[in-house]
């Protein structure tokens, strides 16, 4: 398993560097001179020259990538922001927690109601309750997560009044009133997600009910709950884990939308401002750190299916 | 089962598989839904073209944030302009935004599927990995940053998702060609002394066409989500001009007042998404052949 | 179905007997009769092969004794009478503590059929466990010895193995193991060497036969290799299309078989030693699929023995019985012994 | 007695899998010895049976004959010139000299393509103008194979086992090759149908001159069709020799092995079989020594541990055409006798 494990981290590691790489590369091939379009009008061009020779833009690609590279690892230092002038690391560190959270959250409920309406449906096949589960698992497919956030703010916040509309508070300030902050945006993205899940899980719960060994657990008269729970379940849902890394990426992209959505300072929130004023640094930036964390989640939905299935791990 | 009984699995799963072409053919009842809910929307759109209940961009100060009624059926905006014209005329831009998209990211993905997964070698490795990396970032935050770079615009948000799809199309048909490389009859055919390019016509773009026609409906439903999504964040097509993104923009900002302007505008996607994807299950079911083992792969060579 | 007399062929001490038992698989609206008005019995310690090439209902026969037929199939007539209970109108809770304890199962493929994210010694406990043995270090004790039994040398380091990290003749002996901890008094053994290699093979069976031989075991065979069946079973019975076409002691079929079938199995027999034959004794055509069996006679088609005697109508109209003919039962209409000639089945074994 | 021609020769060739993939985690089964320093030779218009269990290398020979697998390190000689230094015109005449026959007939035709439409795929290859040219060919192929016209527009899911191998077969024939590689053409099939395949083996050899490499883990089929047979083991080729030198007087204790576990089909044959021990995947690491050290009876007999486990034997002849790879193959014969039990020492 340790084997493993670095092996895993091994493969990650020239993953990271290309991505170092392409995010480094994605602001160069901005067309147009993004320092003009910092400085907008009011910019000449000894202006212009002054903040690239800052900015250290005038120098080979090659080395500007070493010195962003060097700057990275040796301060951890994510270069400034075009609009604020301020470094940008202290403002990333900053925004990670609210993001975890709601990350965290966003699971919780994704695993939840994918893993248990998955294996529901998958273990009552072409029952009633299989294909009203599929049912709501296309329609939530089929539902952007602004749509069902919105109505949720809707209904719990602006009619039913029981959950605030938006806002973060730290969970070190106020657990309570961070828990509850968190828990309908936490809701929405988990809505967003389990579909997905729940699909899967499905599947797969289907596909073990074919496997030889269950027909040969029956041929060995083990007990109904053996074969449910030492077989089904356990054989389903080691594959699930790897389409919850996979999907991470998914569960990332919604939070951009829900943290919009629900006000809530994290990351993404970052990521658009950033956009919207086309801080390219900025986005870079974030872009990298959502990417690193995708990476180190997915290792560990890697690790957690290896710790549950031997067969994967050599 | 004997060992020839189990090698006699594979010519019974695909006479079922003929079967249910020839008498199905593409028309499961998902497929005919499915395909319904998207000519539906695909007719709204092009209604629109010529008609629309209202002209779109009309005012109607008497008429401001009108709740959906007989006039209005889905409500009116701050400027008493009629949403569902608005959507209507909307719908063209997202559907060929999200069109455009999955094609050039379809056309783009296949050749590098192809030439990663019929070439192997260095080309596979170095071009694998880049497009690992590129899966790393979500497609949304992808086409937000490349938004970011070419500035808000129906061109921008179509390359931007373009660009973010298109790792995953190679990655699948990377895929497939890979499975199909290896069978035995790609080996006997290059040991014909066939050249490369027979080959891959003859024996390889065949199991890779009901694929990409399911990969590309899947793409479909995530491209309207996204431009709707980009137009939600503020960074797809801007305001005035109408598309779901847009409209959901606006809406957003009156929410509390309003609640239909959001809700309306993201019902049409709801709508458009449900009916690709349920398409796209249909047509899964029918062409893609890793669903059919999956449901027959079981079934043992005597117990037709 | 077809009027079939049931030959009875079961002794006083028969273990299991099966009378007309017939397995179809209903797929809209075709029906595939995959065993067609089976009947035969197994004696206490006998061991029985049952011989027959891909899609002949061999492995449906053997998986309808313990009923686990999936759909579509299903049992549609017959009896399974095993130790004077018919198992097939039991209800699914008696049935599974017979299942594992007194019939147990023996598939080719021992790695499939075995939960993967499990260890070893875990998949031999919960068979005791749920099979009411209680003591958690007295199930251990007992898959330990098993498993030394069956030929580990480190038996109690084994237990912690996952399937995956054995060998195929591992695997294959830790399923054999399985099936014989709680000693049971017939293994349905569903071609258990076939995927192995001959060295392998030839241990494999040896292992199982002297377990079953010093406990007493009877043994079901299912097997496409009669090499194996010649020098493993005491009987045999050799399907062909959903039927059992002959049955009898292993010398005497090996020796004098009388259906043409049998005659064209032995004959494709390569022989291991001496020079080679300079032509095969082949049957023509094609072995057919279980949906499109001929009439009459399933063989008819293909019978050297028939074109012999200058295709008589009857092979083709008349399904013929299985009928004891001296110590053999065979299902021919011409079974004569003088017709054996014309089968062209004087390429012996051994010569 | 002219000296027979030779159409390959094998020297020292050496096929490891993994290396740079593996390296990068793209094969995790890297640094796998498939072949271990095999030479041999290919002869003229003969059949040569390529003997071993799983995991022999034997698949691993056959597809670098054929030219879908390079070897490692060692020499392919195809015919006097180089096989593996051939480049595009001449490497396609190559790859249609040698064609080879899968031992699985359900994967090996592809599922969407008609009989003709594959059978004219080899036509192309061959260079035959569509038309006249290629009707004139299938009209000569077909009853080699035992096909008929009629077959020509259906599916590979229409046939059975035994059918599709004569397809596989005469796809084969279309760009009238010189050597056939044959992987277990008949081990997937039923056993009245492989008669009639070996059969056509044996017709297609007679009239068409070809020489064939039956690959098989089946002493039996090795035994009815070969002229030469050799014997791999663990990657190296442990005896070489003719039919009757191998089935009859084989002198590596591996090969003697092999023998006595393979059923007889004669319900009277004594089933002690005292040399059977291990499987053919090693538990460990080989540390070197004889491939077959571990698992060895000879080697208990002739009581001489160290060598065995130390010193890998060469390929050495013992009389014209008999070659085997063990210390002690002079004294095979002899201490087979005397560990059987009185009266099984047969052959």
């Amino acid at each position: 398993m340790l084997k493993y494990a670095l092996y895993r981290l091994c493969l990650a590691v020239p993953l990271l560097f290309l991505l170092s790489i392409l995010t480094f590369v994605y602001i160069q091939i901005i067309p147009g001179d993004p320092v003009a379009g910092m400085l907008g009008p009011g910019g000449t061009p000894a202006l212009v020259a002054q903040l690239r020779h800052e900015l250290g833009l005038d120098q080979s690609l090659p080395s500007q990538y070493w010195h962003w590279l060097s700057n990275l690892f040796a301060h951890g230092d994510l270069g400034i922001s075009f609009i604020t002038r301020q470094p940008i690391t202290p403002v990333l560190m900053d925004r990670i927690p609210a993001t975890l959270q709601l990350t965290v959250t966003g699971l919780i409920f994704t695993v939840a109601l994918g893993w248990l309406g998955g294996f529901l449906a998958g273990a009552f096949k072409d029952t009633w309750a299989d294909r009203m589960l599929s049912g709501i698992t296309l329609v939530g497919l089929s539902t952007p997560v602004f749509w069902i956030g919105t109505i949720l703010i809707l209904v719990f916040a602006v009619h039913l009044r029981w959950l605030p509309a938006g806002g973060y508070v730290p969970l070190a300030v106020d657990p309570v009133q961070s828990i509850k902050d968190s828990l309908m945006p936490g809701f929405a993205m988990g809505l967003g997600l389990a579909p997905y899940l729940a699909r899967m899980t499905r599947a797969a719960t289907v596909e073990v009910q074919h496997e030889p060994f269950l027909r040969h657990a029956r041929a060995k008269g083990l007990r109904g709950r053996t074969m449910l729970l030492r077989y089904a379940a356990r054989n389903a849902v080691p594959s699930t884990i790897v389409v919850i890394g996979l999907q991470l990426g998914a569960l990332i992209g919604g939070q951009v939308v829900v943290e919009q959505l629900f006000n809530w300072p994290g990351l993404s929130r970052l990521l658009i401002e950033g956009a919207v004023q086309r801080d390219y640094y900025m986005v870079q930036a974030v872009i990298l750190v959502i990417a690193v964390l995708y990476v180190v989640l997915n290792l560990a939905a890697e690790l957690a299916h290896a710790a549950l299935d031997p067969r994967i791990r050599l | 089962m004997t060992a020839p009984a189990a090698s006699a699995a594979t010519p019974v799963t695909a006479q079922r598989r003929r079967g249910t072409l020839r008498s199905r053919g593409l028309l499961n009842g998902r497929v005919v839904f499915g395909g319904t809910l998207l000519f539906i929307v695909v007719a709204v759109a092009v209604v629109g073209l010529v008609w629309t209940p209202y002209p779109a961009d009309a005012t109607n100060l008497q008429a401001r944030f009108a709740a959906p009624q007989w006039l209005h059926l889905i409500g009116t905006d701050e400027l008493g302009r009629d949403i569902l014209s608005r959507a209507m005329v909307g719908a063209q831009t997202s559907l060929i935004i999200s069109a455009c998209a999955v094609g050039i990211a379809a056309a783009i993905g296949t050749v590098i599927g192809f030439l990663t997964g019929y070439m192997r070698g260095v080309i596979d490795i170095v071009l694998s990995r880049v497009i690992d990396a590129m899966l790393a970032v979500p497609a949304l935050v992808v086409a937000l940053g490349i938004v970011a770079m070419l500035g808000a615009s129906a061109t921008s948000v179509t390359v931007a998702l373009a660009v973010a799809y298109t790792p995953q199309f190679s990655r699948v048909f990377r895929g497939v060609v890979v499975a199909a490389r290896d069978q035995t009859y790609v080996e006997a055919s290059r040991g014909l002394g066939l050249p490369a390019i027979v080959v891959v016509v003859k024996d390889l773009l065949p199991p890779v066409l009901p694929i990409m026609v399911v990969q590309v409906t899947t793409s479909l439903a995530w491209g309207i989500l996204d431009e709707a999504s980009l137009g939600f964040l503020g960074l797809g097509v801007q305001p005035p001009a109408p598309s779901w993104g847009s409209l959901l923009i606006e809406g957003r900002q009156y929410m509390y007042d309003a609640p239909w302007l959001p809700i309306g505008a993201g019902a049409f996607v709801v709508v458009a998404v449900l009916g690709v994807n349920i398409l796209g299950d249909g047509l899964r079911d029918v062409l893609d052949p890793r669903a059919w083992t999956r449901r027959h792969s079981y079934r043992k060579g005597g117990a037709k | 179905m077809t009027g079939a007399t049931t030959t009875k062929r079961e002794t006083p001490e028969a273990l299991l007997t099966v009378r007309n038992l017939s397995v179809h698989f209903r797929t809209g609206d075709t029906t595939v009769r995959a065993v067609d008005d089976v009947s035969l019995s197994i004696g206490r310690g006998e061991i029985v092969g049952l011989v027959g090439e891909s899609g002949c209902g061999k492995s449906t026969l053997g998986m309808s004794l313990l009923r686990l037929i999936e759909a579509p199939g299903e049992i549609v007539g017959g009896e399974v009478i095993f130790d004077g209970r018919d198992l097939v109108p039991l209800p699914e809770k008696e049935l599974r503590r017979i299942r594992g304890r007194d019939i147990s199962l023996v598939v080719q493929n021992a790695l499939a059929v075995m939960n993967p994210v499990t260890r070893v010694g875990e998949q031999l406990t919960e068979v005791l466990r749920d099979h009411g043995q209680a003591g958690r270090a007295d199930r251990l004790v007992r898959a330990r010895d098993v498993l030394a039994s069956v030929g580990f040398p480190r038996p109690a380091h084994s237990l912690h193995s996952y399937p995956h990290q054995l060998s195929g003749g591992m695997q294959q002996r830790v399923s054999i193991a399985q099936s014989l901890l709680l000693g049971p008094r017939l293994i349905i053994a569903d071609e258990p060497t076939t995927a192995l290699d001959v060295t392998v093979q030839a241990q494999v069976l040896q292992l199982l036969t002297s377990a079953c031989r010093t406990q007493g075991t009877s043994v079901l065979l299912i097997t496409h290799d009669l090499g194996v069946v010649a020098e493993t079973c005491d009987r045999v019975m050799v399907m062909y299309a959903g039927r059992v076409v002959e049955s009898g002691p292993v010398r005497q079929i090996f020796t004098s078989p009388r259906h043409p079938y049998t005659v064209a199995l032995l004959a494709a027999l390569l022989p291991l030693r001496g020079a080679p034959p300079p032509v095969l004794q082949a049957l023509p055509g094609q072995t057919p699929q279980p949906n499109e069996w001929p009439s009459g006679c399933r063989f008819n088609p293909r019978c050297p023995r028939r074109a012999a005697l200058g295709d008589p109508a009857i092979c083709e109209a008349e399904e013929p019985a299985l009928r004891d003919v001296g110590a053999h039962a065979i299902a021919c209409h011409f079974p004569g012994e003088d017709a054996v000639g014309t089968g062209r089945g004087s390429v012996r074994v051994d010569d | 007695m002219t000296k027979p021609e030779v159409v390959f020769r094998l020297e020292s060739v050496t096929k490891e899998f993994g290396g740079f993939r593996g390296l990068l985690g793209l094969n995790r089964s890297a640094g796998v010895r498939a072949l271990d320093d095999v030479n041999l030779e290919l002869r003229r218009g003969e059949v040569l049976g390529l003997v071993g269990e799983s995991g022999s290398g034997k698949t691993t020979l056959g597809r670098i004959l054929v030219g879908s697998e390079r070897a490692t390190s060692g020499q392919v000689w195809f015919e006097g010139t180089h096989a593996e230094a051939l480049r595009g015109r001449a490497l396609r005449n190559f790859r249609k000299s040698v064609q080879m026959v899968f031992q699985n007939p359900f994967t090996s035709l592809n599922p969407r393509r008609t009989v003709r439409d594959v059978l004219h795929s080899g036509f192309a290859a061959r260079g035959l103008p569509p038309g006249a040219a290629r009707a004139a060919a299938m009209a000569e192929l077909l009853p080699k194979v035992g096909l008929s016209e009629a077959m020509l527009d259906r599916y590979p899911h229409e046939f059975s086992g035994g059918q599709r191998q004569r397809i596989v077969l005469a796809r084969a024939l279309t760009v009238e090759p010189s050597v056939l590689v044959a992987d277990e053409p008949v081990s997937a099939l039923d056993v009245s149908i492989q008669a009639q395949i070996l059969n056509l083996f044996l017709s297609l050899r007679r009239d068409l001159k070809l020489s064939i490499v039956m690959i098989t883990h089946d002493l039996r089929v090795a035994n009815f069709l070969s002229d030469r047979i050799a014997v791999l083991y663990r990657g190296r080729l442990v005896e070489i020799g003719t039919r009757e030198q191998i089935m009859e007087h084989s002198r590596h204790p591996y090969t003697r092995m092999l023998l006595s576990a393979a059923p007889t089909g004669d319900p009277d044959a004594p089933h002690h079989r005292p040399w059977l021990a291990g499987d053919a995947t090693p538990a460990g690491p080989m540390s070197g020594g004889c491939v077959f050290h571990d698992r060895c009876w000879l080697r208990k007999i002739v009581k001489d541990p160290d060598r065995c486990a130390t010193v890998q034997p060469p390929l050495t002849g013992l009389e014209e055409e008999h070659m085997a790879a063990c210390h002690f193959a002079e004294q095979t014969p002899a201490a087979a006798e005397v560990s059987l039990v009185p009266g099984e020492a047969s052959a």
